[in-house]
């Protein structure tokens, strides 16, 4: 019972994880571009929530709601002065560090604005319902998370039908390689960019609130040990490959809970980073990554 | 001439949450002193230095007030991280400093120069048995569960926890490590509930108190919580609902333990609301650094400092040696009567305080 | 010289020479985010050989740097088989092993943290940054630091003309691992207390952005990009809880206008040009 | 008129790429455009493809003024641009990069015919159309950018050194290919290193130095001109 | 006398089961000055990477001067003295002209003090030694610009430059003179012959045939990966395999082209 327990936690922790490595994925695989403000707006998703539930007492789903246009439009944001602005400049964001050191710019600012208005503290996350968890005797399955499973999974179908299949999801393959060949090839570099970017903000947010939900918590510093878990699975499960980022999400949630259950927290980063390690330079294009490999220059 | 004294704290960085309004309890307590008359007719003057939890930081902080300021002695570090390396910069200046926060064992030892107003928590956690013992509610079999890559919790875990239950004779059935960062808490939680105790000791901070309480309620773990003195907060209750009934902690500050305390929080409520603070309920940080303020005052009082800088050594040294005999002064704070002991730690009163109906109850006061 | 200027200054120096460990196998195209790996892997060994063995300082620091160049050596070869994004996540997962086992070790305090003894000062750590920044710029003025730039630019073009890329890589990687060990020893010694959570992949991840901000392109660029890291948050000091929104402003600001860093060697070219156009009727009068 | 150019100036920087240029070409025929490297020539056709915002000037296209349309509105009314260096999309297939020249195209009918005819065109590509583009060889991405354009169904072909790197067989397919895709009523403007070959097919032609028209004329007048022979013909 | 440079035995190159380089057996003379032509993606550009080690080869044996050299690496190659020059450019763009050209140094620097003299001050000798050869290529100016936004045909001159700083003994062209005006090419076309004199034995690999003509004594031709015929330029022109896999049989358009 109690190893099923710990396996449904393993897959459930995953599931958060594969979402987020989701939200990184399609910027990295489609854009080439390693957003570091998707943990900020990941805990935006979250505290924005919180702060309206708490403080103006709006009804949940509104506030949510709220929260998640707040995360889009960060994200537009990020993509206005990033990526937009290099392609504007140079015609390939992606050629320069640009990107990566002014997202983590961008992240600096989400986590310090958030600061400011409402402080460093853990704030408890008001659920909703009674009690957010599916109890099958003995077992418990945290609903947010099977949510976020089931979201993650609908949505990566969804995202590679579209990547692999259609028009759209060549035009995105043709920005990715070379946004400046793209545009000459007349597509609208501009309109489809942007939209990458509001999925991905949609994606991390609503991972930041499915989170809080989940975990009944919501802090300005949520995002940092998922993130770099996040992108763990995501490398893992090999760039722009979104089946493989939720794999390596599974995966990773999946070895955690083994980890800490057969040799204790304390070894909990050594070993799973140290399996990690492994991996990539046994791998070095990921587990389930084709050979497409981030030019990201600096 | 204004006497000056540093302040080194957490306006902002990873620790902010119970050090960001240091600085309004402590110029709350400079006021009144001042508006006192000051001391032997100086004013007392504070300057601040945020050191955002980066120890760096804290050297800076603390060469800043010894070197350039002329301070006559420091308030802080705020953090045991903090203090480590700021005791010795500290010590090669011959400045006082007295952290008003860090509870990390042996922090001061060595140090001539280095005072903290909490105590270790083995001392803290062993009046919360000696009360649970008074009141008959001593738990037949316990499990630890603590963060393994902090320091306090560590200790917390390792040392504090199973001294005082072995002197108790209580069994430990379980210990379980954590990371502090960590918040999918379940399958530390699945394992604890395997052991089933009476009562689980969690090692770590508030944060992480409410993050092993909540999966431990939503695992169906029902044992009785027991914290330390680095999970006590006025928020708790509130935070963890009916979640937390039974939790209980020990304190060197309750929050409504008389109308001192009562008194005090009104005036800090008031001028945290005015300095535009969305935290207005003082935490332990808040109120130790206010008596540390008025325990510098009585020194520098005693001492008979004059603010010369041609005598600053000379003063400063006398900061120290009146500290060093504090215990002759009978002081009461808001902490409680306090002095500090021969390492520099201070001699105050336990508050074992328990959760109930989404508040907070005084179970008992421990003075020895 | 002022208490807090000398603090502020020491930070600094720390930083730069960090940078430099980041910068140079930088210069080369690779993305070292396990830095702070190797400054935690020169602060504990300085520390241990000097607390447990008291050797003298010059020889525990050489040796920290041997230690760590040596382990910076051995990992290097699996990690230059990776490449790009996946290059930055083993490099990160390497820093994150070397805390996760240090946490570990009680011998060396553990979680606790490690005193450390002996003390160094501002001017020993001047001096040794000092010996560090020229050290670089020489090393990228030599012909290793022309082949680190070409590999940077087209690896396999590089090798056609006869650069030995893996030579190059590793010996960058190396150096930078040694520097690191030496930027770590300094800390320990310094700070009188060495603790693995102030050497997180965060600590890397810094140290990159500052490096990017400076530029990789010349061995200048630390300097300027270090400074914009240590002493940008303490002038927008008085700011307090806006400090860091400002500061990441600045830099969103400074990426914006400057992707390529702030030092660039187009910028360095179009300076020294313009310098030799000052002076044309000597050049006309030839 | 198909395409009016008035004063057309590009600028990068302080280069002054294109500097005054102005041109007229009727529908149905074939400008040919000569000069030295650097002379500006593809700078214009970038001007025409909306890639580069010219300085001033104005561009009207069927009458109508195109100077700051975008570049999927020019390659709507037909304005496509075989650039130079190919760019090609290495990651991308064969096929792929021959659909994506049609992206554009509301009309999609008969677009696999016309992909096979491309094939039947250039049977290098035929044998690779599921590889992807980076295996090509120089000659091949030539070929594959001049077939992406071509499914652009465009009304005024742009082709920038479309020579470039093929075979001399190859270099006379595609001139037929011009010619009869010329026939078929398409205007072509092309740039051409292989000023002989440029000027055997085309009606007008310019001569470009330092981004002004030195010379213009008929490619029968041009093809005698003295000058342009000892420059440009090799003697 | 003259001997064989660089011999060709048997060579096969397949990438994932698509044949690329047949059989091909070739050699290059010192001293001589060979082309190398054939159809678009016949599998010259290839050849030049089987040689220069840029891949691996499926069978067959690669000598230079007489010693084999099938499997040595890229680097090893270059201190032989193979180097090459590229059909797309392939300059360092962040680094200057001169630094470019002294990069093609690098395959003579031999012992750990060669790597560590500073190269980059002005009175150092590869450093004097890059401004000469850029000089002599009337590319002086150029000296301390980065490359990236230098005009094409620089470029390609650079690229010689850089080619030729190595010392080669065997330097291999890949479409020299392609995107060139007439003019242009005929400077080229000199260069290359200056060059040869000096010692320097040529492959050249190029589609305008005029240029071939000029430049080189004798001329291979590849199709389909096979070679197909080889003898002298004018030998081969009228080859009927050539003429109808590579140049076309309409002679008309292909004089037009040649003259
Ligand atoms: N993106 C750019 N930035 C700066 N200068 C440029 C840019 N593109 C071209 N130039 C400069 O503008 C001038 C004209 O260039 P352009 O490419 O239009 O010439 P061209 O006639 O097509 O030459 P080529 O025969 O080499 O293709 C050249 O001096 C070139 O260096
Ligand atoms: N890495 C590769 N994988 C698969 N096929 C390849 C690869 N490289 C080249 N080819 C194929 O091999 C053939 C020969 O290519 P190569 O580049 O050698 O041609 P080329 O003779 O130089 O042609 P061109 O004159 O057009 O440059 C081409 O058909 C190409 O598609
Ligand atoms: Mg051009
Ligand atoms: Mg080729």
């Amino acid at each position: 019972m109690d190893v099923l327990q710990q396996l449904i936690s393993g897959l459930m922790l995953g599931s958060l994880y594969a979402l987020l490595a989701v939200a990184f994925t399609l910027v990295i695989g489609v854009l080439n571009f390693l957003n570091f403000s998707i943990p900020g707006i990941f805990m935006m998703g979250g505290m924005i929530s919180w702060g309206l539930m708490s403080q103006t007492n709006m009804v949940w789903w509104l506030a949510m709601a709220i929260a998640l246009a707040a995360c889009v439009v960060a994200s537009l944001l990020v993509e206005r002065f990033t990526y937009r602005f290099m392609k504007m400049r140079f015609g390939d964001a992606t050629e320069h560090a640009t990107p990566l050191v002014s997202s983590l710019g961008f992240l600096i600012l989400f986590q310090g604005l958030v600061l400011i208005k409402w402080g460093p503290e853990m704030q408890y996350f008001p659920s909703p319902w009674q009690d957010p968890n599916l109890r099958i005797g003995e077992l418990v399955i945290g609903l947010p998370q099977l949510a976020s499973l089931i979201l993650a999974l609908v949505l990566v179908g969804g995202l590679s039908l579209l990547l692999a299949r259609t028009g759209l999801g060549r035009a995105i393959r043709a920005i990715a390689e070379s946004p400046d060949t793209a545009a000459m090839l007349g597509i609208r570099v501009n309109r489809i960019v942007p939209a990458v970017f509001i999925i991905s903000g949609l994606l991390a947010g609503l991972a930041g609130v499915l989170f809080s939900l989940n975990y009944l918590q919501a802090s300005p510093r949520m995002g940092d040990e998922i993130a770099t878990l996040a992108i763990s699975a995501m490398v893992l499960g090999g760039l722009g490959s979104v089946w493989g980022a939720v794999i390596g999400g599974l995966f990773l949630g999946l070895v955690q809970v083994m980890v800490i259950q057969f040799f204790g927290a304390e070894f909990l980063r050594a070993i799973l980073w140290g399996l990690l390690l492994v991996i990539i330079v046994v791998r070095p294009q990921g587990v389930f990554g084709g050979s497409k490999i981030s030019k990201g220059k600096f | 001439e204004d006497l000056v004294i540093g302040l080194s704290m957490n306006k902002t960085g990873p620790l902010a949450a119970n050090g960001t309004t240091n600085d309004v309890a402590v110029n709350l307590a400079v006021e009144e002193i001042n508006a006192a008359g000051g001391i032997n007719g100086n004013m007392l003057k504070v300057n601040i230095f945020d050191t955002a939890g980066d120890p760096k930081q804290a050297v800076t902080a603390t060469r800043q007030f010894a070197k350039d300021d002329g301070a006559l002695a420091i308030i802080g570090p705020f953090s045991s991280g903090e203090c480590r390396v700021a005791f010795p910069v500290g010590e090669r200046e011959g400045i006082v400093q007295i952290s008003n926060a860090s509870s990390a064992p042996g922090l001061t030892e060595g140090f001539d120069y280095a005072f903290r107003n909490t105590s270790d928590e083995l001392t803290q956690f062993r009046r919360l048995i000696t009360a649970m013992e008074s009141h008959e509610i001593l738990p037949a079999n316990v499990a630890i569960i603590y963060a393994t890559d902090d320091f306090i919790s560590k200790s917390l875990g390792e040392q504090a926890f199973p001294t005082a239950f072995e002197e108790a004779g209580i069994p430990v059935v379980a210990t379980i490590g954590f990371q502090l960062q960590a918040f999918d808490l379940a399958p530390q939680v699945t394992e604890l509930k395997q052991a089933n105790p009476e009562a689980v000791a969690i090692g770590g901070t508030v944060e992480a108190v409410q993050k092993v309480v909540r999966e431990m309620r939503r695992q169906g773990v029902t044992s009785r919580v027991l914290a330390s003195g680095v999970a006590a907060d006025p928020h708790l209750a509130e935070k963890l609902g009916a979640d937390g009934d039974g939790l209980l902690y020990p304190t060197y500050y309750y929050h409504k333990l008389n109308d001192e305390v009562l008194s005090f929080q009104e005036k800090f409520a008031a001028a945290t609301t005015a300095a535009g603070h969305s935290k207005t309920i003082p935490q332990h940080a808040d109120a130790s650094a206010y008596d540390v303020v008025h325990i510098l005052a009585e020194a520098l009082r005693r001492a008979e400092v004059t603010g010369d800088p041609a005598k600053l050594e000379e003063e400063r040294d006398a900061i120290r040696d009146q500290l060093k005999s504090m215990e002759a002064w009978n002081y009461s704070g808001i902490l409680g009567e306090s002095h500090f002991s021969e390492v520099g730690d201070a001699a105050l009163p336990t508050h074992v305080v328990e959760i109930r109906d989404h508040d907070f109850h005084l179970l008992d006061t421990i003075t020895e | 010289m002022s208490g807090y200027l000398s603090g502020v200054l020491v930070a600094y120096l720390l930083n730069l020479i960090i940078a430099y460990a980041v910068f140079l196998p930088g210069a080369g195209g690779i993305l070292n985010l396990g830095v702070a790996g190797f400054v935690a892997i020169g602060a504990y060994a300085s520390a241990w050989l000097s607390n447990e063995m008291e050797w003298p300082l010059a020889v525990t620091i050489l040796l920290s740097m041997g230690v760590s160049a040596l382990i910076g050596l051995a990992i290097s070869f699996p990690i230059l088989r990776t490449r790009g994004v996946y290059m930055v996540l083993a490099t990160i997962a390497f820093g994150e092993v070397v805390v996760g086992l240090l946490i570990n070790v009680e011998a060396i305090g553990g979680a606790a943290g490690y005193p450390v003894f002996e003390f160094i000062d501002l001017p020993v750590i001047a001096l040794c940054t000092l010996a560090v920044v020229l050290f670089v710029v020489w090393l990228m003025s030599t012909r290793f630091g022309l082949a680190l730039r070409a590999i940077h630019d087209d690896e396999p073009v590089a090798a056609l003309f006869g650069v030995s890329v893996r030579g190059v890589r590793v010996a960058a990687f190396t150096i930078g691992a040694a520097i690191a060990g030496l930027g770590g020893a300094l800390y320990g010694h310094h700070y009188a207390y060495v603790d693995v959570i102030y050497f997180t992949t965060l600590v890397s991840i810094y140290t990159l952005l500052y490096v990017l901000i400076g530029g990789v392109q010349t061995p200048w660029g630390p300097i300027v990009g270090a400074a914009v890291f240590s002493l940008l948050p303490e002038l927008f000091r008085g700011a307090t809880e806006w400090r860091y929104v400002f500061f990441a402003a600045v830099i969103i600001l400074i990426m914006a206008v400057r992707p390529e860093g702030i030092i660039t060697r187009a910028l360095l070219l179009r300076l020294k040009r313009r310098g030799t156009i000052a002076a044309p009727t000597k050049e006309a009068a030839q | 008129m198909l395409l009016e150019l008035d004063n057309l100036h590009v600028r990068y920087g302080r280069t002054e790429a294109v500097n005054g240029v102005s041109l007229k070409q009727k529908e149905g025929e074939i400008v040919a455009v000569l000069g030295a490297n650097g002379a500006g020539k593809s700078s214009l056709l970038k001007a025409l493809a909306g890639i580069v915002t010219p300085a001033s000037g104005t561009i009207r296209y069927d009458g109508e003024d195109i100077t700051k349309l975008r570049v999927d509105q020019r390659i709507d009314r037909g304005i496509v641009l075989v650039p130079e260096g190919r760019r090609i999309l290495i990651s991308l297939t064969v096929e792929e990069n021959l659909q994506l020249g049609a992206h554009q195209r509301a009309d999609r009918s008969g677009l696999n015919d016309e992909i096979a005819a491309i094939y039947d065109q250039f049977s290098n590509l035929k044998e690779r159309r599921h590889m992807e583009a980076s295996c090509l060889s120089g000659g091949e991405q030539q070929m594959l950018a001049i077939g992406r354009a071509m499914l652009a169904k465009p009304r005024l072909m742009m082709l920038d050194e479309p020579s470039l790197g093929l075979s001399p067989l190859l270099v006379q397919q595609v001139f037929s290919l011009i010619s009869e895709l010329n026939t078929g009523g398409l205007s072509i403007l092309l740039i051409e290193q292989n000023t002989s070959m440029a000027l055997s097919v085309a009606n007008h032609a310019l001569l470009f130095e330092l981004g002004r028209t030195v010379m213009a004329g008929t490619a029968e007048e041009l093809t005698k001109d003295d000058v342009l022979r000892q420059a440009y013909l090799g003697g | 006398m003259t001997k064989p440079l660089l011999e060709i035995q048997n060579l096969s190159k397949n990438f994932s089961g698509l044949d690329v380089i047949r059989d091909v057996t070739f050699h290059v003379n010192e001293g001589e000055r060979m082309a190398l032509i054939g159809p678009n993606g016949a599998g010259k550009t290839t050849m030049f990477n089987l040689i220069t080690g840029v891949y691996p080869v499926s069978q067959g044996s690669i000598r230079m001067a007489g010693e084999d050299i099938t499997t040595a690496s890229d680097r090893s190659r270059a201190q032989r003295g193979i180097i090459r020059t590229f059909q797309n450019i392939r300059l360092m763009p962040h680094l200057t002209a001169a630094e470019n050209v002294m990069l093609g140094q690098t395959c003579h620097s031999h012992g750990i003090w060669s790597w560590l003299a500073p190269v980059g001050l002005q009175s150092s000798r590869s450093r004097k030694e890059a401004d000469h050869a850029l000089e002599v290529s009337g590319l002086l100016e150029y000296r301390d610009m980065l490359t990236y936004d230098l005009p094409y045909g620089v470029q390609k001159r650079i690229e010689l430059a850089r080619a030729l700083s190595a010392k080669p003994k065997l330097i291999l062209l890949d479409e020299p003179a392609a995107g060139l005006n007439p003019s242009e090419t005929d400077d080229l076309a000199q260069q290359l012959l200056d060059i040869s004199a000096s010692g320097v034995t040529l492959l050249t690999v190029e589609h305008d045939m005029h240029f071939v003509r000029r430049l080189s004594q004798r001329v291979i031709v590849l199709n389909f990966g096979s070679l197909i015929a080889e003898g002298t330029a004018a030998e081969v022109q009228n080859d009927q395999h050539v003429l109808e896999a590579y140049l076309g049989s309409d002679r008309k358009l292909e004089e037009e082209v040649a003259t």
